[in-house]
């Protein structure tokens, strides 16, 4: 798919930058002229995938690097790429289900937002070098509903 | 994110306002229960009117409270939650363990049954 | 100085990443906890020098690319380094004159801006290779207004 | 950006509300001088109330807008601008050229003296 527009940005594991993260990602998403309920829950995603790259990738090490990828494609159609360096995932199966965390007081629903609020989810990892999480969504929700 | 507590009899009421993510969940965990591991408190309130997001970490301070709270044989309660944060609650079935409730003379009405 | 929290991004050469590049930094400088006016100046120096990347380093080509580094260094201090690979500035003293600029319809105001609301501006550029623009600004201004 | 215009006798009347920088500086310019060109216009009014930031691309299309209608004697007005804006405005020296008003109905006694 045609990019017709992008931006690459690249962040320290700290947690202020969580919010500063889903700031960046929801002003540049509007350029698609998403509703606000859509570009909120755009910023819980981007929450969400943030978030476990500094707990579980970096396990809360700040001064490690995070790179988020926004491309605007064609059919209103949004794509986020969030990537870290940090221990990757063993079992990619299994950290997808619902509930499931690797952390006692977490609640293992990282994933499933992602997957709930967006179209297409795609997680790539090798354990000791790092992790991406590839995020699609199309807004054309009203052509949709108009053919279905 | 600002913290506001409050103790009224057994009852903690917690006002927040903000974002509720990551880096405010860690604060909020501990200052919340700091006074609960006060013995006199049974009820929690979280009143979230001012609360513009929410994310998993956020859901997880209150999952947490809530089973606090209910080995005491307390109640909690969230108060106010805005139609986005809302949906997030719901999503993660919280809705069920805690009593959503508009305000906070609700609570006080619920709790005078 | 030592950088305590920094962001690095990359945008393309189009007007409407301007508005973008804006709230990237805003919201990034709001970590300083600067005044809402001393954000807007932030804001005004950004637009200025992205508008320079697209206008004259690259002549209003789209699909170029333009570097931000916003650093928070010591002391409250923003630092905002924009970047081009476009044309290149022949005379930069010349340039640097308020009122100058190249073109007939512009103001030649972008760097008498830049100058006016950041404390320092520093300016590298090589014909054919592109342009930098370092700006940096200390938000101390209470002590400094003490020890005055 | 929106620019909504409107002409009340040889007044043209430029309401726009947003952000004015590069990317809405060509449109709007566009807009105006397509009106402007129509010979009755003498006198022109931008309110900027709703404007929440401009630049200096946003004050070239200002600049170059007073040049043209003072090419056919007639007067511009600011109407409304906010603190932040003003600021900008005075800064570029555009105030010593254009009326700085509140309100339309202060350009309105204005004109009437
Ligand atoms: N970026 C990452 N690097 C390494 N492990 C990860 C990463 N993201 C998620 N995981 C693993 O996947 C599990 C599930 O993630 P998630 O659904 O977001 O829930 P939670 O963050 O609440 O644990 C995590 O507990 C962790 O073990
Ligand atoms: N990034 C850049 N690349 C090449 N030339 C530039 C760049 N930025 C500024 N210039 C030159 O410096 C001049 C003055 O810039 P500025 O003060 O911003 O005013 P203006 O943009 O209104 O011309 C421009 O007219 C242009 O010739």
């Amino acid at each position: 798919m045609n990019v017709r527009n992008y931006c690459k940005f690249e962040i320290l594991s700290l947690p202020e930058n969580i919010s500063f993260a889903r700031a960046c990602v929801g002003a540049f998403a509007s350029q698609l002229g998403c509703t606000i309920d859509e570009i909120e829950e755009v910023k819980l995603v981007v929450s969400e995938a943030v978030s476990n790259c500094i707990i579980h990738a970096y396990e809360n090490r700040s001064n490690e690097i995070i790179t988020i990828v926004i491309s605007l494609l064609e059919n209103r159609t949004l794509e986020i790429i969030i990537e870290d360096y940090g221990k990757g995932i063993e079992d990619i199966d299994s950290v997808l289900q619902p509930t499931y965390s690797s952390e006692p007081n977490r609640m293992g629903l990282g994933f499933t937002f992602m997957k709930s609020f967006m179209d297409d989810m795609e997680v790539l990892s090798k354990p000791g070098e790092g992790t991406s999480v590839q995020l699609k969504r199309s807004f054309l929700t009203k052509d949709k509903e108009a053919y279905a | 994110m600002d913290v506001e507590l409050r103790q009224v009899r057994n009852t903690l009421i917690v006002r927040c306002e903000g974002e509720l993510d990551m880096l405010v969940a860690d604060k909020m965990r501990s200052e919340i229960d700091k006074k609960m591991d006060n013995n006199e408190i049974k009820n929690l309130i979280l009143n979230m009117e001012k609360v513009s997001f929410i994310d998993s970490s956020g859901l997880g301070v209150i999952l947490g409270r809530y089973k606090k709270i209910s080995s005491k044989n307390g109640r909690m309660y969230i108060v106010g939650a805005r139609p986005q944060v809302e949906k997030i609650l719901y999503f993660s079935g919280i809705n069920k363990l805690v009593s959503m409730c508009r305000n906070e003379q609700d609570v006080i009405n619920l709790q005078g049954r």
